[in-house]
């Protein structure tokens, strides 16, 4: 059996995207031309393609490209290609978190697995919780900011003090550990 | 009377308040029952997707198959539940092996889901449900003079479902017309916020909000209306940090459409919610009243 | 000594402009593909009566495909559609015979799909490999059972066939 | 069986010798196979000395059928049956197994392609003993000729008809002859004036004695065949009469009715109710637009009537039917340009100073509605930059998959337009720059040469919403420069879209009246390709130009000339032979239950009323045996293809399953017989 390429793992965990495959992409920039927080990318969109398709996987798994993707859909709907772009920086995403392998300095990974966390004990998301992971890694002068920011929103009664939870919460477990085995608690 | 299975969805426990207020209260009034999901869970945002594929849809899932018990459409009116349900039952529909597996996940709190229910975002059951004429039927206050910039953000359109125009949509403008506000040309109202840049970049997330909040205003709104928590808390409640990172001196409101709706509906301002902005809604209080 | 794999018989209905060119393109581009499909050319795949395929299977053929232009491309027209519509009518009375489905495929392919036309023939002899073989003539009695069988079929079938605009 | 059959094993060189054992099997078919009297195999049986190997054994072993194990019949069918013709042999008793396309050249394994091999011989041996003797019939060709569309691909097949001396019926839906051509200012990669080299052609044929133009006509209605067809053509009302009418142009002038011209001037310029469409057109005679007129809303005017000088306007003149007997028919009917609006994010019709391609190209024109200055939607203020974006509606899978050939080089004339025009910076963003005929690429090398700017990125939207300095009241161009790696924004004051070419809306229905089949796009389709591109499946049916698939003037020329030089060899020829697969219909057998009827595309089977049964018009019949599997009687038999030939095929593609001495025939355990 011939080791899959990058490009065929990747493609391999697009479940959602049953769209085109990376290898039809024409590298127009379409994508890239479209993207709004390309700006901040180290590598476009189109690149990043081009990349997995030339079997760089080191290079793509350590660029920020797929975690700034602000999952807005708009490179997907316009692709001339019809690949969809943006299911494959979740497919990216996905990958880097199994593989454990990301840019350092980002706080995306790190966000992605509280986010996930928070839900699993509680059924539903809690701001306050999620704020903790961002602050390892921000500077001093936006924690600040976000303080205040925060601590407005407190104040117009639109920040909740405790943490929210489902009635079921038990059953709601069980049946995420009949998909993905829990971390013992 | 119409009736629907209503997702808050977290954010309109917390940071959406007044957006889940305003959704209960002009619904009632145009006759649409929103019966609240009775245990719903989170939808896994856009983060969930992140970790996860299958798990992301089983939490989707869970909250169609209690729907679907109750026989009744799913509604959203956060954009990213919507987007989330509604890609997971189109999935659900068209792969039996996907649904094998995660039915077998929810028989764990004794559900199942087979296909049988629609979601739709909120909007559209104000859009294609109730509809205009119905609508402007009801109207008691209409907003005239009021400038609205109708905010629509992504996932409400985005990924494309059918052969909507997901490039220059016209069903927000609409909307606006028909409860007698004005809506102002803007030319980025299907672009990005950032909202789920705040977290892992913030600066590009601000200035994404910068982008949309200039241009609002070059267009002379008095407002921004939106229909999804994530765009309304990101360009009201950032504001001030945009206007700290850049420099400029943004002061615009950002409400929902529901509470424009609830005012010209002649619902009380307090009961829409309004009041919690952290950019005070001025101009709407010729309407409050 | 490993055991033999079981190497089953296709028969292909082959239209003359798309499928036929395909395969002509196909060895052209010495793409290989598994060497159980025998194609006979058909003028068009409209005229592939479903008794050949009632023939083929019992003379001892494991599966059948009938291929031709795709929708919209026949040159004449629009017979591929008719054979659509044939092949539609001809799983259901299989079935109804007790066949696998997979042991028929319509397939489309134009002059310029040698490929796809290859992965297609690739497809469908590994899913009537593990279906194993079909055997009908040896499953059935010899007393013309499936004669029969094939006659009250053609039968149905030119009753139900078209329906006159 | 009583047939002697000849076997005949193509080595192909080492094409199949090297894969089949070719002597093996000769050995095997000649020993094994029923009715085989003659087995051999020889190096390249289509060479001369090959086919006479089959001619010496016809002559002398007295043959009566011929197999020939080779490659696909499509390449060498012909050859063979021509053998078999020299030696006396119906050709028709001959049959191809392709065991070079469908066996040596995609089968691995030697041994398993040589049992392949000799299933299909065996096939072809089965069938061939089964084949009747045909012969080709003979039918008259009228050396008339339809040509259909006055572009430039109908104008220049109609010419190099009429100037051989044939008669040439030309339809024109429009007013005048032109088509698009007539539309532009410069041509690529010449600058020749588009006018200067169309005009005088379209004179021409206005004045040839060999071409009856029908301008501002359809064709209603087409029934015949080859060589026969019968033409119906719609002359739609002038309401100006064209014997009388001199062309002077005082109506148009007097017209006090002026609306928008959304046809040849691209919505960018007016004409009267009364008009024709350009000064140098062909007929000059002018038409009533009965939509716009005064006089037919609302019964007043007549101010053309009143100025006429030799009354030749006719308010009351009616559609008028003129039937044509022609023995072929060219279809040159060209392409519709795709709707930019189908994109919103570009901008058109929402932003002013998007034009399309063709709206600019009218703008360039001396003659177009600003006089061949390039300025802004105001219609003074001339552009300082101008982008111009490829690929609007091609080469996406949202909208047209298939490159529109034509837009890099028009962009590059439009490019070159700017800079010799205006003082304007010009962009080009384009996918891939697909300059490859003669001449293109030193054209582009010439633009580069005049300082036009090329970015490699499709354009992702074009925006009025300023963001940085500089873009306040422009037009910016977002664009991933590709080349690169970085999205640009570029302020410019005129977008140009290069629309794709894509068929003419009623491409379909024309192409069912024609009997000739459309791709998946809408393009008509060729009878092949590469080898016979102006032909199409139904004989006597040509297509030329546009309607065929996007391409320039030049390959729209040549196929113009082609199909006329295809036209003039069946006229010349005088007959034509009509393949004789087709289908028959036993009459004694035939229940008159008409289900056949309604399944011929060609309308080929008629009912005979008073002998209660379906009769097939062999020379409309194409063949393709449609009827034949749906008769429930089988009283309708298809030549060369019959149930029994088939049948027999089947059974000897399966004679190692049936006889069960097949050396990979499955092994399988009886089962009990079901009750």
């Amino acid at each position: 059996m011939v080791k899959p390429s990058f490009s065929d793992e990747i493609a391999n965990l697009l479940h959602a995207s049953h769209g085109n495959p990376l290898i039809t992409c024409i590298q127009c920039g379409t994508c890239s031309g479209t993207c709004p927080a390309v700006d901040y990318m180290d590598h476009t969109p189109r690149r990043i393609i081009g990349m997995i398709r030339a079997n760089l996987k080191d290079e793509v798994l350590n660029s920020n490209t797929f975690w700034y993707c602000a999952s807005c859909y708009h490179c997907t709907v316009r692709c001339p290609a019809q690949i969809d772009i943006a299911e494959t920086m979740y497919a990216l995403k996905r990958y880097s978190i199994w593989k454990r392998v990301h840019q350092e300095g980002l706080v995306g990974p790190t966000f992605s697995e509280t986010f996930v966390k928070t839900i699993l004990r509680s059924g539903r998301s809690f701001e306050p919780i999620l704020a903790t992971s961002y602050l390892f890694s921000a500077g001093v002068r936006e924690l600040i900011q976000e303080g205040v920011t925060a601590t407005k929103m407190m104040l117009k009664g639109r920040l909740p003090m405790l943490p929210p939870r489902i009635k079921r919460l038990d059953n709601f477990k069980r049946m995420v550990s009949r998909v993905i085995p829990l971390e013992a608690e | 009377m119409k009736e629907y299975a209503y997702f808050p969805g977290c954010s309109l426990e917390q940071i959406g308040l007044s957006y889940n207020q305003s959704s209960v209260e002009t619904t009632k009034v145009l006759g649409v029952e929103l019966k609240e999901l009775e245990d719903w869970n989170c939808c896994g945002a856009t983060t969930y997707f992140h970790v996860d594929e299958l798990l992301a849809y089983t939490l989707c899932a869970r909250n169609l198959a209690m729907a679907e018990k109750d026989s009744l459409d799913l509604v959203a009116p956060c954009s990213a539940c919507y987007k989330n349900s509604y890609f997971t039952n189109k999935h659900l529909r068209e792969d039996p092996d996907l649904a094998d597996h995660i039915n077998y996940a929810l028989e764990e709190d004794d559900l199942s889901y087979s296909g049988q229910i629609e979601v739709k975002h909120l909007m559209e059951v104000f859009y294609c449900d109730v509809g205009l004429d119905e609508i402007r039927d009801k109207v008691k206050k209409p907003l005239e003079g009021l400038k609205v910039a109708p905010y629509y953000g992504c996932q409400i359109l985005r990924p494309k479902k059918d052969d909507e125009d997901v490039e220059q949509a016209e069903f927000f403008e609409e909307l606006m017309s028909a409860i007698g506000a004005e809506p102002v040309p803007y030319p980025l109202k299907l672009k990005c916020c950032g909202g789920s840049l705040l977290i892992s970049n913030r600066i590009a997330a601000l200035s994404m909000v910068r982008n949309l909040l200039q241009n609002a205003e070059d267009n002379n709104a008095d407002v921004i209306a939106t229909a999804c928590p994530m765009c309304q808390v990101n360009l009201e409640c950032y504001q001030p940090q945009v206007n700290q990172e850049f420099g400029t001196k943004f002061q615009v409101p950002v409400v929902y459409f529901t509470q424009l709706m609830g005012l010209a509906l002649g619902i009380r301002g307090k009961k829409l919610g309004i009041g919690k902005e952290i950019v005070a809604a001025t101009p709407l209080e010729p309407y409050t009243t | 000594m490993a055991e033999e794999r079981f190497e089953p018989k296709i028969v292909a209905f082959l239209c003359n402009w798309c499928s036929y060119r395909a395969a002509d393109l196909a060895g052209t581009a010495r793409i290989k593909y598994q060497p159980n499909v025998r194609m006979i050319r058909v003028m068009c795949s409209g005229r592939v009566d479903p008794t050949f395929v009632l023939k083929a299977l019992a003379l001892g053929a494991d599966g059948v495909m009938i291929a031709g232009c795709h929708p919209g491309e026949c040159h004449y027209l629009e017979q591929n559609y008719k054979a659509m519509r044939r092949f539609s009518m001809l799983k259901h009375s299989l079935r109804a015979l007790g066949l696998e489905e997979d042991r028929v495929r319509l397939q489309w392919a134009s002059a310029a799909e040698g490929v796809q036309l290859a992965e297609a023939i690739n497809e469908m002899v590994d899913q009537v490999r593990a279906l194993g073989p079909l055997n009908w003539p040896g499953n059935w009695s010899e007393d013309g059972e499936v004669e029969a069988a094939i006659e009250r079929l053609a039968e149905e079938h030119a009753e139900a066939m078209e329906v006159p605009a | 069986m009583t047939e002697k059959v000849g076997v005949y094993i193509c080595h192909c060189g080492s094409n199949i010798a090297g894969v089949v054992d070719v002597e093996e099997v000769a050995k095997w078919a000649g020993e094994n196979l029923e009715g085989v009297a003659v087995s051999r195999e020889y190096k390249f049986m289509c060479s001369s000395l090959g086919q006479e190997l089959i001619e010496d054994d016809i002559k002398n072993e007295g043959l009566t059928r011929v197999v020939v194990a080779a490659c696909s019949p499509h390449l060498h069918e012909r050859t063979f049956r021509r053998a078999c013709a020299n030696a006396g042999l119906n050709p028709y008793l001959c049959h191809m197994a392709s065991i070079r396309e469908q066996v040596s050249w995609v089968v691995e394994d030697n041994e398993v392609a040589t049992e392949k091999a000799k299933a299909m011989i065996a096939g072809a041996v089965n069938r061939v003993q089964l084949h009747e003797e045909l012969e080709p019939s003979l039918v008259p060709v009228n050396p008339n000729t339809l040509v259909v569309g006055g572009g430039i691909a109908g104008i220049q097949a109609s010419l190099e008809l009429a100037d051989a001396g044939y008669p040439v019926y030309l339809v024109e839906r429009e007013p005048s002859i032109g088509g698009h051509m007539a539309q532009f200012d410069k041509t690529f990669p010449t600058l020749d004036c588009a006018a200067c080299i169309l005009t005088p052609k379209m004179s021409d044929v206005g004045a040839h004695p060999n071409i009856n133009l029908l301008s501002y006509s359809e064709v209603e209605e087409v029934s015949g065949y080859v060589g026969n067809f019968s033409v119906r053509i719609k002359k739609k009302a002038k309401y100006v009469d064209e014997e009388l009418c001199t062309g002077c142009g005082i109506c148009i002038e007097k017209c006090p009715k002026k609306v928008i011209d959304d046809v040849f001037e691209a919505g960018m310029g007016y004409r009267k109710s009364i008009y024709r469409p350009f000064p140098q057109a062909v007929p000059n005679i002018p038409v009533i637009d009965t939509v716009s007129c005064t006089y037919f809303e609302t019964g007043k005017c007549k101010a053309c009537e009143i100025f006429c000088p030799t009354e030749a306007i006719d308010f009351e003149q009616q559609d008028s039917y003129l039937d044509i007997d022609v023995g072929n028919i060219i279809l040159a009917t060209g392409y519709d340009l795709f709707d930019c609006k189908t994109i919103p994010q570009y901008g058109y019709g929402r932003l002013a100073n998007v034009f399309t391609s063709l709206e600019f190209e009218r703008m360039c024109n001396a003659s177009g509605p600003t006089e061949g200055k390039i300025v802004l939607r105001d219609g003074v203020t001339e552009p300082e930059s101008v982008a111009i974006i490829h690929c609007v509606g091609s080469r996406d899978e949202n909208y047209n998959r298939y490159c529109s050939a034509i837009c890099c080089m028009s962009s590059l004339k439009f490019g070159h337009l700017v800079v010799e025009k205006t003082d304007a910076e010009v962009f080009s963003c384009y996918i891939d720059m697909r300059t490859n005929q003669k001449g293109y690429e030193e054209f582009y090398e010439r633009l580069l040469e005049e300082g036009m700017n090329f970015v490699r990125g499709k354009v992702a939207e074009v925006t009025d919403a300023f963001r940085l300095p500089g873009e306040e009241g422009k037009l910016i161009v977002q664009v991933e420069d590709t080349l690169l790696g970085i999205q640009r924004r570029i302020p410019v004051d005129m977008v140009i879209l290069m629309a794709a070419l894509e068929p003419r809306a009623d491409a379909r229905e024309v192409g069912l009246q024609f009997g000739i089949a459309c791709s998946m796009e809408g393009w008509f389709t060729e009878r092949h390709p590469k080898l016979d591109p102006v032909a199409t499946m139904t004989d006597g049916i040509f297509i030329a130009g546009a309607a065929q698939g996007p391409k320039d003037i030049p390959a729209v020329v040549a196929q113009g000339a082609a199909a006329a030089a295809r036209v003039q060899g069946m006229i010349t020829k005088g007959t034509v032979e009509i393949e004789p697969v087709v289908a028959t219909i036993t009459e004694e057998m035939c229940s008159g239950c008409r289900i056949c009827n309604t399944l011929c595309p060609f309308n080929a089977i008629e009912y005979l009323e008073d002998k209660e049964v379906s009769y097939i018009n062999t020379a409309l019949c194409k063949g393709c045996g449609t009827c034949v599997a749906a008769c429930p009687a089988q009283a309708i038999s298809g030549a060369h293809y019959s149930n029994e030939q088939i049948f027999a095929e089947i059974e000897g593609l399966l004679y190692d399953v049936i006889s069960g001495n097949g050396a990979k025939a499955p092994q399988v355990e009886q089962e009990p017989v079901p009750a």
